[in-house]
């Protein structure tokens, strides 16, 4: 019994490890500039459909997982420039229904570029199952868990020792007072969506392998992070990553012993739960309102 | 008997003390003002008294009964009203609408009647938008009955929380830096609106800056430094106290 | 009341555009289109007085909407239940339920509370898709016309009066309440909740109000569209129904109801104008929503009618 | 029309409507309508479908169309939704004044739009699987895939020859999979087999190693069936090589596609599925009827697109064959002439099998029609019997 616990736990790891690389997206634009971005999804869907077709196009991997980073990258910033920058004054619910159009653009956009298919990409170290006290676990699983771990390294590096990093990080605290000590608030509003589509790009590829990809892919995944990025407190990086790997294994856990037909629904009612309890997330800032 | 009564009230946030042990009562038809240096605890203690916080340690009073606990609109309906220091309006509405939305508690608030607009409905409202005009014309806001509250001035504004405070009928009114921003002749205008409606019956709670005004029309002043009481008196009483001239009027002398 | 205020104003032309639009008509699939677009119209004047006049959001309203079809659905062809009642008996148990679940939900803000009503619409959407010995499953179910007291609503201009008459009910019901005592304070949670509470406005129960009152109409107009149709599938909650309601509303204008009737009209006809450029539909569409929400935060109606009033005050 | 422009929005209307009919100046066109989902979930059915239907109207029409009369195709995307699909069967039958549908790439899309059909009266062939489409039979509904239960049937069938009597079934909880699922359940018993382990999965569920986990560990089970389509199976397969469960692993007729073995990748090998003839068209015996048919249409497509052919573009081919060949025989557009003519439909060999149609079957394919294969070395092979 215990094997297949253990198993339930790699396959909620696994898909937790993918949530959690989308939720710290929707982390890092929340923070710059209280976004939600409904298009982070997007950048997840370019990252593994550019690189997918780039590679069966016959260019070598490590060259086309650069480029189409590249153009996630590309992507976030004219996103930012020319949809969230004129409408930075509006409502929240009117830039959500922004992001939301950017995402069905992208969407329309990806499947007239390339098509309606599913590709994948190979496996980075190959598809022998690694055997761990009974249960098993994809290499590329592993890959996926890896980098999630770099990523947050070097994001807790760039906003802690870098900088630029302490400069985004300041606006995400005060924009005002950030704008009178002379960082540029539009700056960081750009980098922060570059930053997020470069993200959401490295997850799409290194999940491609396991979950293939097609113009649509970015839907779930965008809803997941979203989920994750709310149950760990938004803005929070840390929250995002915790948040994505509790949605992801209470699935696999309520897959295993309680009914897989409802595990969304399960995941769903732990999320609404925790923020009956704790309204702003689990990691969430708790200021009381100022009035 | 004391309107209201504070009794050895404390509030911490993070283990730092905003108000500590605060005791001090406010006699019906006074008004009472809360002096202190910025960061004094004064908002905070507003927001204990009118339900916005929770007290940590410590009781409100309000008519003799114990408030603390009870929700701002529980409050509103035993005759408390107030304002605020950042302003909370509602920049969604009309200026007057902003009145009428004071006036709730008078009007008929189910559900089926505002739905169906009954005959009833329609006759409240009315009424209580001649009350909202006269009460408009009291704080001085005569040229904007047809304004759009995201369309004033910030002076202005202070004059419209003043007026949807006092549409409620409050028996007590707290006023959180009603001068605050306002240049000299807006001042004296708010002074005088303080007057009036202190005039009519209604007991009023200032915190204030404006040294000039809160010696000018107070009864009675409590003075606080780090969220405690420092001093208390008529303000001549207070204005001798040496540590209020320490602590504060010290300052900026 | 004279002519001129929004509310008189704004229902006469309504109803003028109800009678007069269908001389355009040349088949009865411009009616099924009209039918559709105005119980959208139904549904997002309800939805915007959650979220345009007490700024609560909602991603989870098309799990009400199929919540009422559903319900119609299953206590007529189940259990012979007539369709008046199964719609009422619907619309009241899907308030129960908004009643429950809005209390604990509608303390939280922004997109938490958006996270929230989004899983309880998807929750719904599960349910729906999981139970199929009841709901037929992702296949969907079948019903019947509706009929009530001998006399049954056949045909698509039929249902256009119908949906009318019903249109113009709601718009008045809706302008009656935010001119209200109640509708103020709806208005006051959205301008700042502690300032309503302090003149005695319990923000919380108004909030849950609100949340009933919109549930409510998307379960009645669940009801009529599954009678209408004939047919459902549980995809009418999913959550693509939801934000697709919510584009509605906000493209419309917030705050406004005759704004959530043409939101509720264009993004109807849209997919059907846009069927003729094929794969470029998706692209089209999104651009749209992202060009009308960057130069008109507002939504069309507000931001039409705050520039006619600048041009008139100019001249 | 004119007056069409008195209101701007049902100008807006018209407008879209007159850019589809615009170029309709030929001299009474036959008008065949479709509604296929192009995009969403089920586009990689409604795709094929419309690539085939546009490809094989535009060559008739090069051909000199049928009976000297052009054909006029307009097909609509519902994107998976029912009630967008009801709408636009409805603007087909009104607008449009099409005089036969095709479509319905999904059984839910279907279904929203058999009513109104029903009520038109028009000549309607569906694309999409389930049982429910034909059964009970429905004057002017017809289909040309195989049921969901044929191919459950077809699967027990082969499992009970090999011995198996406890299987674990998984499948996708949206329209293909869970209908298909539904029907398994009816038919299990009649082949003395027994699900002892019933699990499901979301269409986009990047891991399914905790579902297969359960069923690995129900006891006794000797095979595994799984009903879905879309990426779905692929990942299926992927875990279930990669939890090394030793017993066969079967697939529905929804992977019949080479894309599945392309993302699969070396997992694919050994999976079990039904299938028709034309993904094996090469190695169908040379007496087989099927096989001239299903080779050429094969190689047009393929010609055509630079992709695999799936059997879900066969499914469009064939209603259009069918179509045509019943509006031939009618000698007329007449609808009910039409209707009746479909329901007429003897031994046409199709993609999908042998169809013959009556008043009592409006699918007219029989269980023969199905071929289990397997996948060896990246490719279809048919099972020996």
């Amino acid at each position: 019994m215990s094997a297949a616990l253990l198993q339930y736990l790699f396959s909620g790891l696994t898909s937790g490890a993918i949530y959690a690389l989308a939720g710290l997206g929707f982390a890092i634009i929340y923070n710059a500039s209280h976004v939600i971005n409904f298009a982070q999804g997007e950048f997840i869907m370019i990252g593994g459909m550019a690189s997918a077709t780039m590679v069966a196009a016959g260019v070598p991997m490590p060259l086309a997982i650069v480029l189409a980073l590249l153009i996630a990258m590309a992507v976030g910033v004219i996103l930012e420039k020319f949809a969230i920058e004129p409408a930075r004054n509006a409502d929240v619910v009117t830039i959500i229904i922004i992001t939301i159009g950017a995402s069905i653009f992208l969407r329309g956009a990806a499947q007239i570029i390339w098509d309606k298919e599913f590709h994948s990409l190979p496996a980075f170290s190959g598809e022998n199952p690694i055997a761990v006290l009974g249960a098993t676990l994809m290499p590329q699983s592993l890959w996926v868990v890896g980098v999630a771990g770099v990523v947050i390294v070097a994001l807790w590096w760039f906003f802690n020792r870098t900088m630029f990093g302490k400069a985004m990080l300041a606006t995400s605290h005060n924009r005002l007072a950030a704008q009178l000590v002379g960082v540029g608030v539009k700056k960081v509003l750009l980098a922060s969506f570059a930053l997020s589509a470069l993200l959401g790009a490295v997850g799409g590829v290194v999940v491609t392998p396991i979950t293939f990809t097609n113009y649509e892919a970015g839907i779930m995944l965008g809803l997941k992070g979203f989920s994750a990025a709310v149950l760990g407190g938004l803005g929070n990086g840390t929250g995002a990553i915790v948040g994505g790997l509790i949605v992801g294994i209470v699935e696999a856990l309520a897959s295993g012993y309680l009914s897989s037909a409802y595990k969304d629904a399960i995941a769903f009612i732990i999320i609404l739960f925790v923020l009956f309890f704790m309204p702003n997330g689990l990691f969430g800032k708790r200021g009381t309102d100022r009035v | 008997m004391s309107l209201l009564q504070v009794e050895s009230l404390s509030k911490e946030f993070g283990g730092v003390h905003a108000v500590e042990d605060l005791t001090f009562t406010v006699e019906p038809g006074h008004i009472h003002s809360i002096i202190g240096p910025n960061g004094a605890g004064k908002t905070t203690l507003f927001n204990l008294i009118t339900g916005v916080y929770t007290p940590s340690a410590g009781r409100v009073l309000f008519q003799d009964r114990m408030v603390s606990g009870m929700k701002p609109y529980e409050l509103a309906a035993m005759g408390m009203s107030r304002t605020f220091q950042n302003l909370q309006i509602f920049f969604n509405m009309k200026a007057i609408e902003n009145v009428m939305v004071g006036n709730h508690l008078q009007l008929n608030r189910s559900f089926l009647p505002s739905f169906l607009r009954l005959p009833g409905v329609v006759k409240g409202d009315r009424a209580c938008v001649e009350t909202c005009v006269e009460l408009m014309e009291f704080v001085g806001l005569g040229k904007y009955l047809d304004a759009d509250a995201a369309s004033m001035p910030y002076g202005a504004l202070k004059r419209l929380e003043v007026a949807r405070a006092l549409a409620a009928k409050p028996k007590i009114l707290l006023l959180d830096e009603p001068a605050a921003g306002l240049n000299a002749t807006e001042s004296r205008e708010i002074d005088e609106v303080i007057k009036r409606v202190a005039a009519s019956g209604i007991t009023v709670v200032l915190v204030e800056h404006d040294m000039k005004m809160v010696m000018g029309i107070s009864d009675h002043i409590t003075a606080l430094d780090y969220g405690r009481k420092l001093a208390e008196g008529t303000p001549a009483e207070v204005r001798a106290n040496p540590d209020v001239i320490k602590a504060y009027l010290g300052a900026h002398a | 009341m004279n002519m001129m205020t929004p509310r008189t104003g704004g229902l006469a032309l309504l109803a003028v555009i109800i009678t007069v639009a269908p001389i355009g008509f040349t088949n009865t699939y411009f009616y099924d289109v009209a039918v559709n677009a105005m119980f959208n119209a139904i549904l997002c004047i309800g939805l915007n007085l959650l979220i345009g006049y007490a700024g609560q959001i909602s991603l989870g309203h098309a799990g009400f909407l199929a919540l009422g079809a559903y319900g119609s659905a299953i206590m007529t062809t189940a259990y012979g239940v007539p369709p008046i009642a199964a719609m009422l008996i619907s619309a009241t148990v899907v308030g129960l339920i908004a009643f429950v679940v809005g209390r604990p939900i509608l303390k939280l803000k922004g997109h938490y509370l958006a996270m929230a009503t989004l899983g309880i619409g998807i929750i719904i959407h599960i349910v729906l898709k999981t139970e199929s010995k009841i709901t037929g499953g992702p296949d969907g179910m079948s019903l019947d016309n509706f009929s009530m007291l001998g006399f049954t609503i056949m045909g698509d201009k039929m249902w256009y009066w119908v949906a009318g008459v019903l249109l113009i009910l709601s718009a008045w019901l809706a302008l009656n309440l935010i001119d209200s005592p109640v509708g103020r304070a709806l208005r006051a949670v959205h301008g700042s909740e502690v300032g309503a509470e302090v003149v005695g406005v319990d923000t919380s129960s108004y909030k849950v109000l609100v949340f009933v009152v919109s549930a409510v109409f998307a379960s009645l107009v669940g009801s009529l569209f599954a009678h209408k149709n004939g047919f459902i599938t549980p995809d009418i909650g999913s959550f693509f129904g939801s934000v697709h309601l919510v584009t509605m509303v906000v493209l419309g204008g917030m705050a406004s109801v005759f704004g959530s009737v043409i939101g509720a009209v264009i993004l109807t006809l849209l997919p059907q104008v846009l069927a003729a450029v094929e794969q470029y539909e998706a692209m089209i569409l999104g651009g749209i929503m992202m060009g009308t929400m960057i130069f008109m935060p507002k939504g069309l109606l507000p931001s039409i009618l705050a520039s006619l009033k600048r041009r008139e005050a100019g001249r | 029309m004119q007056k069409l422009f008195k209101w701007g929005a049902t100008a807006v209307v018209a407008a879209g409507f007159c850019a589809v009919a615009g170029t309709a100046n030929a001299a009474d066109p036959i008008k065949i309508g479709a509604f296929l989902s192009a995009t969403g979930p089920a586009s990689f059915l409604g795709e094929p479908e419309k690539k085939t239907l546009e490809m094989y109207v535009h060559k008739l029409n090069k051909d000199g169309g049928v009976q000297g009369r052009k054909i006029e195709l307009v097909v609509y995307d519902d994107g998976g939704a029912g009630d967008k699909a009801s709408t636009f069967a409805k603007r087909l039958i009104e607008s449009d004044k099409v005089d036969l549908i095709i479509g319905g790439s999904t059984t839910a899309t279907t279904m929203a739009a058999v009513p109104l059909i029903e009520r038109a009266g028009v000549p309607f062939i569906s694309l999409a699987g389930a049982v429910v489409i034909v059964e009970p039979v429905k004057k002017w509904v017809f289909k040309t895939p195989h049921t969901d239960r044929m191919a459950a049937e077809k699967v027990f069938a082969d499992m009970q020859k090999r011995g198996i009597t406890k299987i674990g079934m998984i499948s996708e909880d949206a329209g293909f999979g869970k209908s298909g699922r539904d029907q398994s359940l009816l038919v299990v018993k009649n082949y003395g087999i027994e699900i002892v382990a019933d699990e499901v999965y979301s269409p986009k569920d990047p891991d399914v190693t905790a579902q297969l986990t359960k069923i690995k560990n129900a006891p006794g089970v000797q095979a595994v069936f799984n009903f879905g389509f879309g990426q779905g199976p692929a990942i299926v397969t992927k875990n279930f090589k990669q939890l090394g469960i030793a017993v066969p692993l079967y697939q529905s007729h929804g992977v019949a596609s080479k894309d599945f073995i392309k993302l699969a990748g070396p997992a694919a090998e050994g999976v079990r599925l039904p299938a028709a003839g034309l993904v094996v068209p090469g190695q169908l015996a040379a007496t087989d009827p099927q096989k001239p048919v299903v080779t050429a249409f094969k190689k047009e497509y393929e010609e055509a697109f630079k992709s695999d052919v799936s059997t879900f573009a066969g499914h469009a081919y064939d209603g259009l064959q069918i179509a045509l060949a019943a509006i031939l025989r009618a000698g007329s557009t007449d609808k009910a002439k039409v209707r009746d003519e479909i329901e007429k439909t003897s031994g046409y060999v199709g993609t999908g099998g042998l169809v013959s149609m009556s008043p009592t079957d409006h699918m007219g394919l029989s269980l023969s029609a199905f071929h289990m294969v397997e996948i060896k070395n990246g490719d279809w092979m048919l099972m020996k019997d």
